[in-house]
Protein backbone atom coordinates (compact mmCIF):
# COMPACT_ATOMS: atom_id res chain seq x y z
CA UNK A 1 0.00 0.00 0.00
CA UNK A 2 1.05 3.56 -0.58
CA UNK A 3 2.10 6.51 2.01
CA UNK A 4 2.77 9.72 1.98
CA UNK A 5 5.63 10.80 4.02
CA UNK A 6 6.75 14.13 4.68
CA UNK A 7 10.07 15.42 6.02
CA UNK A 8 10.84 18.43 8.16
CA UNK A 9 14.11 20.01 9.47
CA UNK A 10 16.65 17.51 9.99
CA UNK A 11 14.97 14.42 8.68
CA UNK A 12 14.63 16.71 5.32
CA UNK A 13 18.26 17.65 5.29
CA UNK A 14 18.86 13.79 5.70
CA UNK A 15 16.58 12.58 3.58
CA UNK A 16 17.40 15.48 0.80
CA UNK A 17 13.37 15.91 0.33
CA UNK A 18 10.05 17.34 1.68
CA UNK A 19 7.76 13.98 0.39
CA UNK A 20 8.02 11.20 -1.05
CA UNK A 21 5.68 8.44 -1.83
CA UNK A 22 6.79 4.90 -0.12
CA UNK A 23 5.31 1.38 -0.60
CA UNK A 24 4.62 -0.74 2.00
CA UNK A 25 2.95 -4.06 3.48
CA UNK A 26 -0.19 -3.95 5.19
CA UNK A 27 0.23 -4.01 8.79
CA UNK A 28 3.02 -1.64 8.42
CA UNK A 29 3.45 0.35 12.17
CA UNK A 30 4.26 3.94 12.31
CA UNK A 31 7.67 3.40 14.00
CA UNK A 32 8.59 -0.02 11.76
CA UNK A 33 8.31 2.97 8.73
CA UNK A 34 10.73 5.16 10.80
CA UNK A 35 13.18 2.37 11.15
CA UNK A 36 13.00 1.91 7.26
CA UNK A 37 13.71 5.35 6.18
CA UNK A 38 15.58 6.20 8.91
CA UNK A 39 18.06 2.95 9.90
CA UNK A 40 19.03 2.71 13.10
CA UNK A 41 23.21 2.85 12.46
CA UNK A 42 26.20 3.46 14.30
CA UNK A 43 24.66 7.20 15.14
CA UNK A 44 21.63 5.87 16.34
CA UNK A 45 18.36 7.65 15.71
CA UNK A 46 17.40 11.03 16.24
CA UNK A 47 14.36 10.89 18.73
CA UNK A 48 11.00 11.65 17.23
CA UNK A 49 6.99 11.23 17.81
CA UNK A 50 4.85 9.97 15.03
CA UNK A 51 2.01 11.90 13.32
CA UNK A 52 -0.36 10.29 11.03
CA UNK A 53 -2.88 12.32 8.64
CA UNK A 54 -1.63 15.85 10.79
CA UNK A 55 -2.59 14.38 14.30
CA UNK A 56 0.14 12.86 16.83
CA UNK A 57 -0.19 8.66 17.39
CA UNK A 58 1.78 6.10 19.32
CA UNK A 59 4.58 4.56 17.36
CA UNK A 60 3.17 1.54 17.74
CA UNK A 61 0.15 3.20 14.95
CA UNK A 62 -0.82 0.78 11.82
CA UNK A 63 -0.58 2.35 8.52
CA UNK A 64 -2.88 2.14 5.80
CA UNK A 65 -3.60 3.49 2.84
CA UNK A 66 -3.20 6.59 1.59
CA UNK A 67 -1.71 8.09 4.79
CA UNK A 68 0.26 11.03 5.37
CA UNK A 69 2.91 10.19 7.82
CA UNK A 70 5.73 12.54 9.67
CA UNK A 71 8.23 12.16 11.91
CA UNK A 72 8.61 14.77 14.15
CA UNK A 73 12.30 15.78 15.35
CA UNK A 74 13.08 17.33 18.63
CA UNK A 75 10.66 20.72 18.26
CA UNK A 76 11.97 24.12 18.24
CA UNK A 77 9.04 26.58 18.18
CA UNK A 78 7.94 29.50 20.16
CA UNK B 1 -7.10 33.40 14.86
CA UNK B 2 -4.33 30.64 14.73
CA UNK B 3 -2.18 30.82 11.86
CA UNK B 4 1.36 29.87 10.37
CA UNK B 5 2.89 32.76 8.23
CA UNK B 6 6.10 33.67 5.77
CA UNK B 7 5.68 37.08 6.15
CA UNK B 8 6.29 39.13 9.43
CA UNK B 9 3.75 39.51 12.01
CA UNK B 10 1.28 42.30 12.96
CA UNK B 11 1.25 42.00 16.59
CA UNK B 12 -1.81 44.44 16.59
CA UNK B 13 -3.90 41.85 14.17
CA UNK B 14 -3.20 39.21 17.06
CA UNK B 15 -3.84 41.18 19.41
CA UNK B 16 -7.24 42.40 18.08
CA UNK B 17 -8.43 39.06 17.69
CA UNK B 18 -8.66 38.65 21.21
CA UNK B 19 -10.12 42.00 22.19
CA UNK B 20 -14.16 41.60 23.66
CA UNK B 21 -16.21 43.99 26.39
CA UNK B 22 -15.96 41.19 29.24
CA UNK B 23 -11.90 41.57 28.92
CA UNK B 24 -10.49 43.15 31.92
CA UNK B 25 -6.43 42.42 30.68
CA UNK B 26 -5.13 41.58 27.51
CA UNK B 27 -1.17 39.73 27.36
CA UNK B 28 0.27 39.80 24.30
CA UNK B 29 3.30 37.34 24.53
CA UNK B 30 6.17 37.93 21.80
CA UNK B 31 9.26 35.30 21.00
CA UNK B 32 11.72 37.14 19.61
CA UNK B 33 14.96 36.59 17.61
CA UNK B 34 17.59 37.39 19.76
CA UNK B 35 21.40 38.31 19.35
CA UNK B 36 22.64 35.26 21.38
CA UNK B 37 22.29 31.94 23.00
CA UNK B 38 23.90 31.47 25.53
CA UNK B 39 26.39 33.81 25.08
CA UNK B 40 27.20 32.54 21.67
CA UNK B 41 26.43 35.47 18.87
CA UNK B 42 23.37 34.51 16.53
CA UNK B 43 23.06 35.98 12.97
CA UNK B 44 19.46 35.24 12.58
CA UNK B 45 16.91 32.65 13.04
CA UNK B 46 15.39 30.33 10.17
CA UNK B 47 11.75 28.72 11.57
CA UNK B 48 10.01 25.70 9.38
CA UNK B 49 6.80 24.68 10.12
CA UNK B 50 4.37 21.34 9.29
CA UNK B 51 1.99 24.22 8.84
CA UNK B 52 -1.22 21.52 8.04
CA UNK B 53 -0.78 19.95 11.31
CA UNK B 54 0.36 23.11 13.26
CA UNK B 55 -2.80 25.30 12.98
CA UNK B 56 -4.74 22.29 14.32
CA UNK B 57 -2.36 21.49 17.20
CA UNK B 58 -2.87 25.55 18.09
CA UNK B 59 -6.64 25.40 18.04
CA UNK B 60 -6.72 22.29 20.02
CA UNK B 61 -4.01 24.48 22.49
CA UNK B 62 -7.14 27.12 22.65
CA UNK B 63 -10.07 24.69 23.30
CA UNK B 64 -8.17 23.04 26.46
CA UNK B 65 -7.16 26.69 27.46
CA UNK B 66 -10.99 27.78 27.01
CA UNK B 67 -12.09 25.25 29.09
CA UNK B 68 -9.61 25.17 31.82
CA UNK B 69 -10.06 29.38 31.95
CA UNK B 70 -13.42 30.33 31.19
CA UNK B 71 -14.02 33.25 29.73
CA UNK B 72 -10.39 33.48 28.44
CA UNK B 73 -9.83 33.84 24.74
CA UNK B 74 -6.09 33.36 23.01
CA UNK B 75 -4.76 33.73 19.31
CA UNK B 76 -1.58 32.68 18.03
CA UNK B 77 0.42 33.08 15.10
CA UNK B 78 3.48 31.38 14.25
CA UNK B 79 6.33 32.79 11.51
CA UNK B 80 8.47 30.66 9.19
CA UNK B 81 11.33 31.34 6.83
CA UNK B 82 14.03 33.90 8.13
CA UNK B 83 14.28 36.15 10.86
CA UNK B 84 16.27 38.84 11.55
CA UNK B 85 17.60 39.61 15.11
CA UNK B 86 14.47 41.38 16.73
CA UNK B 87 11.68 39.76 14.69
CA UNK B 88 9.21 38.12 17.04
CA UNK B 89 8.53 34.55 16.01
CA UNK B 90 5.78 34.07 17.48
CA UNK B 91 2.98 35.83 19.11
CA UNK B 92 0.10 34.43 21.30
CA UNK B 93 -2.22 37.11 23.00
CA UNK B 94 -4.59 36.19 25.62
CA UNK B 95 -7.82 38.09 26.97
CA UNK B 96 -9.43 37.02 29.95
CA UNK B 97 -11.74 38.87 33.07
CA UNK B 98 -8.94 39.01 35.36
CA UNK B 99 -5.68 39.20 35.13
CA UNK B 100 -4.75 36.14 37.07
CA UNK B 101 -6.29 34.04 34.41
CA UNK B 102 -4.35 36.22 31.84
CA UNK B 103 -1.43 35.63 32.71
CA UNK B 104 -1.65 31.80 33.58
CA UNK B 105 -3.57 30.80 30.31
CA UNK B 106 -0.83 33.04 28.48
CA UNK B 107 2.35 30.71 30.19
CA UNK B 108 -0.08 27.89 29.32
CA UNK B 109 -0.26 28.60 25.56
CA UNK B 110 3.28 29.20 25.14
CA UNK B 111 4.56 26.44 27.10
CA UNK B 112 2.12 23.81 25.11
CA UNK B 113 3.06 25.25 22.06
CA UNK B 114 6.41 24.50 22.46
CA UNK B 115 5.56 21.24 23.60
CA UNK B 116 3.17 20.30 20.11
CA UNK B 117 2.96 22.31 17.60
CA UNK B 118 5.39 21.15 14.85
CA UNK B 119 7.84 23.91 13.96
CA UNK B 120 11.42 23.47 14.44
CA UNK B 121 14.26 26.33 14.21
CA UNK B 122 17.81 26.89 13.58
CA UNK B 123 20.53 28.96 14.61
CA UNK B 124 22.91 30.56 12.28
CA UNK B 125 26.06 31.67 13.40
CA UNK B 126 29.02 33.35 11.67
CA UNK B 127 30.63 29.89 11.33
CA UNK B 128 27.45 27.51 10.13
CA UNK B 129 24.05 26.44 11.79
CA UNK B 130 22.20 24.13 13.77
CA UNK B 131 18.42 23.21 14.44
CA UNK B 132 17.61 24.07 18.36
CA UNK B 133 15.29 21.66 20.21
CA UNK B 134 12.77 23.10 22.80
CA UNK B 135 13.80 21.78 26.21
CA UNK B 136 9.90 21.79 26.36
CA UNK B 137 9.78 19.38 23.36
CA UNK B 138 9.00 15.60 24.44
CA UNK B 139 12.03 13.31 24.24
CA UNK B 140 12.27 9.87 22.19
CA UNK B 141 9.87 6.94 22.77
CA UNK B 142 7.59 8.75 24.54
CA UNK B 143 4.19 8.48 23.58
CA UNK B 144 1.64 11.50 21.48
CA UNK B 145 0.83 13.86 23.79
CA UNK C 1 9.19 55.11 28.92
CA UNK C 2 7.06 55.92 32.22
CA UNK C 3 4.51 58.25 31.49
CA UNK C 4 0.53 59.29 33.07
CA UNK C 5 -1.46 60.72 29.86
CA UNK C 6 -4.97 61.60 28.99
CA UNK C 7 -5.15 60.52 25.55
CA UNK C 8 -4.84 57.15 24.43
CA UNK C 9 -2.10 54.95 24.95
CA UNK C 10 -0.41 53.70 21.92
CA UNK C 11 0.82 50.40 22.64
CA UNK C 12 3.06 49.77 20.00
CA UNK C 13 5.17 53.00 21.29
CA UNK C 14 5.22 51.10 25.26
CA UNK C 15 6.52 47.71 23.61
CA UNK C 16 9.08 49.47 21.09
CA UNK C 17 10.77 51.30 24.24
CA UNK C 18 12.21 47.18 26.06
CA UNK C 19 13.13 46.35 22.28
CA UNK C 20 16.83 45.23 22.53
CA UNK C 21 19.07 42.92 20.95
CA UNK C 22 19.47 40.63 23.65
CA UNK C 23 15.30 40.04 24.32
CA UNK C 24 14.09 36.65 23.49
CA UNK C 25 10.89 37.35 25.15
CA UNK C 26 8.42 40.52 25.20
CA UNK C 27 5.35 40.72 27.31
CA UNK C 28 3.17 43.38 26.95
CA UNK C 29 0.25 43.69 29.58
CA UNK C 30 -2.82 45.78 29.24
CA UNK C 31 -5.34 46.15 31.95
CA UNK C 32 -8.56 47.18 29.62
CA UNK C 33 -12.04 48.86 31.02
CA UNK C 34 -14.20 45.90 31.25
CA UNK C 35 -18.33 46.14 30.87
CA UNK C 36 -19.09 44.90 34.50
CA UNK C 37 -17.97 44.54 38.02
CA UNK C 38 -18.87 41.49 39.45
CA UNK C 39 -21.83 41.20 36.76
CA UNK C 40 -23.07 44.71 37.91
CA UNK C 41 -22.64 46.84 34.34
CA UNK C 42 -20.27 49.23 33.71
CA UNK C 43 -20.19 51.61 31.08
CA UNK C 44 -17.27 53.58 31.75
CA UNK C 45 -14.09 54.07 34.17
CA UNK C 46 -12.42 57.69 35.56
CA UNK C 47 -8.97 57.53 36.65
CA UNK C 48 -7.48 60.25 38.14
CA UNK C 49 -3.54 60.23 39.00
CA UNK C 50 -1.14 62.34 41.27
CA UNK C 51 1.25 62.57 38.00
CA UNK C 52 4.08 64.04 40.13
CA UNK C 53 4.56 61.13 42.32
CA UNK C 54 3.04 58.53 39.97
CA UNK C 55 5.76 58.43 37.60
CA UNK C 56 8.67 58.54 40.20
CA UNK C 57 7.21 55.48 41.34
CA UNK C 58 6.59 53.88 38.34
CA UNK C 59 10.88 54.36 37.66
CA UNK C 60 11.04 52.99 41.26
CA UNK C 61 9.42 49.87 40.68
CA UNK C 62 11.46 49.74 37.49
CA UNK C 63 15.04 49.82 39.35
CA UNK C 64 13.50 46.72 41.83
CA UNK C 65 12.58 44.80 38.70
CA UNK C 66 15.92 45.56 37.01
CA UNK C 67 18.10 44.85 39.95
CA UNK C 68 15.82 41.35 40.54
CA UNK C 69 15.58 40.01 36.78
CA UNK C 70 18.85 41.07 35.40
CA UNK C 71 18.48 41.81 31.91
CA UNK C 72 15.05 43.14 31.82
CA UNK C 73 13.73 46.03 30.69
CA UNK C 74 10.18 47.92 31.60
CA UNK C 75 8.05 50.65 30.59
CA UNK C 76 4.69 51.80 31.64
CA UNK C 77 1.99 54.10 30.89
CA UNK C 78 -1.38 55.09 32.41
CA UNK C 79 -4.38 56.73 31.40
CA UNK C 80 -6.49 59.16 33.20
CA UNK C 81 -9.37 60.72 32.41
CA UNK C 82 -12.66 58.88 30.67
CA UNK C 83 -11.92 55.56 29.54
CA UNK C 84 -14.28 54.08 27.29
CA UNK C 85 -15.08 50.42 27.59
CA UNK C 86 -12.45 48.29 25.80
CA UNK C 87 -9.62 51.18 26.24
CA UNK C 88 -6.49 50.74 27.93
CA UNK C 89 -5.97 51.91 31.41
CA UNK C 90 -2.26 50.96 31.61
CA UNK C 91 0.09 49.62 29.62
CA UNK C 92 3.59 47.76 30.91
CA UNK C 93 5.78 46.31 28.42
CA UNK C 94 8.78 43.83 29.55
CA UNK C 95 11.40 42.26 27.88
CA UNK C 96 13.62 40.23 29.08
CA UNK C 97 16.33 37.23 27.69
CA UNK C 98 14.07 34.33 28.66
CA UNK C 99 10.01 34.05 28.78
CA UNK C 100 10.24 32.83 32.15
CA UNK C 101 11.82 36.34 33.58
CA UNK C 102 9.52 38.16 31.04
CA UNK C 103 6.30 36.53 32.81
CA UNK C 104 7.69 36.96 36.04
CA UNK C 105 9.04 40.67 35.38
CA UNK C 106 5.60 41.60 34.14
CA UNK C 107 3.32 40.28 36.96
CA UNK C 108 5.70 42.12 39.56
CA UNK C 109 5.36 45.21 37.82
CA UNK C 110 1.74 45.38 37.36
CA UNK C 111 1.27 43.76 41.34
CA UNK C 112 3.51 46.77 42.45
CA UNK C 113 1.48 49.66 40.44
CA UNK C 114 -1.62 48.51 41.73
CA UNK C 115 -0.10 48.67 45.61
CA UNK C 116 2.07 51.93 44.94
CA UNK C 117 1.74 53.75 42.30
CA UNK C 118 -0.91 56.81 43.21
CA UNK C 119 -3.96 56.17 40.67
CA UNK C 120 -7.82 56.41 41.44
CA UNK C 121 -10.11 54.79 39.55
CA UNK C 122 -14.35 55.49 39.69
CA UNK C 123 -16.60 53.56 37.63
CA UNK C 124 -19.29 54.79 36.15
CA UNK C 125 -22.77 52.79 35.89
CA UNK C 126 -26.57 53.33 34.77
CA UNK C 127 -27.09 54.80 38.08
CA UNK C 128 -24.50 56.55 39.89
CA UNK C 129 -20.54 56.28 40.28
CA UNK C 130 -18.45 55.06 42.60
CA UNK C 131 -14.56 55.29 43.63
CA UNK C 132 -12.86 51.58 43.07
CA UNK C 133 -9.67 50.47 45.40
CA UNK C 134 -7.73 47.67 44.52
CA UNK C 135 -7.42 44.62 46.58
CA UNK C 136 -3.40 45.32 46.50
CA UNK C 137 -3.58 48.61 48.00
CA UNK C 138 -2.08 48.80 51.79
CA UNK C 139 -5.17 49.68 54.25
CA UNK C 140 -5.16 51.77 56.85
CA UNK C 141 -2.62 52.55 59.18
CA UNK C 142 0.27 50.72 57.60
CA UNK C 143 3.57 52.60 56.95
CA UNK C 144 4.50 53.66 53.47
CA UNK C 145 5.33 50.86 51.31
CA UNK D 1 4.72 77.72 58.41
CA UNK D 2 3.27 77.06 55.01
CA UNK D 3 2.12 73.86 53.89
CA UNK D 4 0.45 73.00 50.43
CA UNK D 5 -2.00 70.30 50.39
CA UNK D 6 -3.14 68.60 47.10
CA UNK D 7 -6.26 66.79 47.57
CA UNK D 8 -6.80 63.33 44.80
CA UNK D 9 -10.32 61.33 44.04
CA UNK D 10 -13.09 60.71 46.80
CA UNK D 11 -10.44 63.44 49.19
CA UNK D 12 -10.78 66.01 46.42
CA UNK D 13 -14.93 65.44 46.38
CA UNK D 14 -15.32 65.52 49.85
CA UNK D 15 -12.84 69.31 50.35
CA UNK D 16 -13.91 70.44 47.49
CA UNK D 17 -10.92 71.24 46.20
CA UNK D 18 -7.71 70.28 44.81
CA UNK D 19 -5.15 72.64 46.47
CA UNK D 20 -5.20 74.60 49.45
CA UNK D 21 -2.57 76.46 51.40
CA UNK D 22 -2.50 75.89 54.88
CA UNK D 23 -0.80 77.43 58.05
CA UNK D 24 0.15 75.16 60.63
CA UNK D 25 2.46 74.81 63.70
CA UNK D 26 6.16 73.61 63.59
CA UNK D 27 6.18 70.19 64.60
CA UNK D 28 2.98 69.14 62.73
CA UNK D 29 3.04 65.40 62.08
CA UNK D 30 1.32 64.23 58.45
CA UNK D 31 -1.41 62.41 60.49
CA UNK D 32 -2.11 65.42 62.47
CA UNK D 33 -2.50 67.84 59.09
CA UNK D 34 -4.86 64.85 58.15
CA UNK D 35 -7.15 64.66 61.20
CA UNK D 36 -7.01 68.36 60.66
CA UNK D 37 -8.70 69.03 57.35
CA UNK D 38 -10.58 65.36 57.66
CA UNK D 39 -11.58 65.42 61.35
CA UNK D 40 -12.52 61.34 62.26
CA UNK D 41 -16.42 62.04 62.73
CA UNK D 42 -19.37 59.70 63.56
CA UNK D 43 -18.71 57.89 59.96
CA UNK D 44 -14.59 57.49 60.98
CA UNK D 45 -11.74 58.31 58.61
CA UNK D 46 -10.79 57.02 55.27
CA UNK D 47 -7.63 54.81 55.75
CA UNK D 48 -5.18 57.14 53.78
CA UNK D 49 -1.32 56.91 52.95
CA UNK D 50 0.65 60.15 53.43
CA UNK D 51 3.26 61.43 50.95
CA UNK D 52 5.30 64.55 51.15
CA UNK D 53 6.68 65.80 48.16
CA UNK D 54 6.00 63.36 46.05
CA UNK D 55 7.42 60.29 48.22
CA UNK D 56 5.89 57.96 50.73
CA UNK D 57 6.17 59.07 54.61
CA UNK D 58 5.42 57.69 57.77
CA UNK D 59 2.39 58.77 59.07
CA UNK D 60 4.37 60.22 62.01
CA UNK D 61 6.90 62.34 59.46
CA UNK D 62 7.06 66.20 61.02
CA UNK D 63 6.51 68.68 57.74
CA UNK D 64 8.21 71.43 57.62
CA UNK D 65 7.36 75.19 55.39
CA UNK D 66 6.26 74.66 52.05
CA UNK D 67 6.21 70.78 51.76
CA UNK D 68 4.07 69.33 49.36
CA UNK D 69 1.53 67.20 51.16
CA UNK D 70 -1.19 64.40 49.72
CA UNK D 71 -3.27 62.10 51.26
CA UNK D 72 -3.52 59.07 49.10
CA UNK D 73 -7.20 57.32 49.59
CA UNK D 74 -7.22 53.43 48.54
CA UNK D 75 -5.29 52.95 45.01
CA UNK D 76 -7.30 52.05 41.95
CA UNK D 77 -4.50 52.21 39.22
CA UNK D 78 -3.86 49.43 37.06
Amino acid sequence: MKIHVRHFAVLREQRGCELEEVEVAPGTTAAALYDLLFPPGLEGQLPVLFAVNQAYVARAAVLVEGDEVAFIPPLGGG
Amino acid sequence: MFAVQASPIDVSVVREAVGRPGAGAVLVFEGVARDNFDGRPVLGLDYEAYAEMAVPQMEAIAAELATRWPGARVAMVHRTGSLEIGEASVVIAVSAPHRVEAYEASRFAIDALKARVPVWKKERYADGAAWKANAESPTTGVEAP
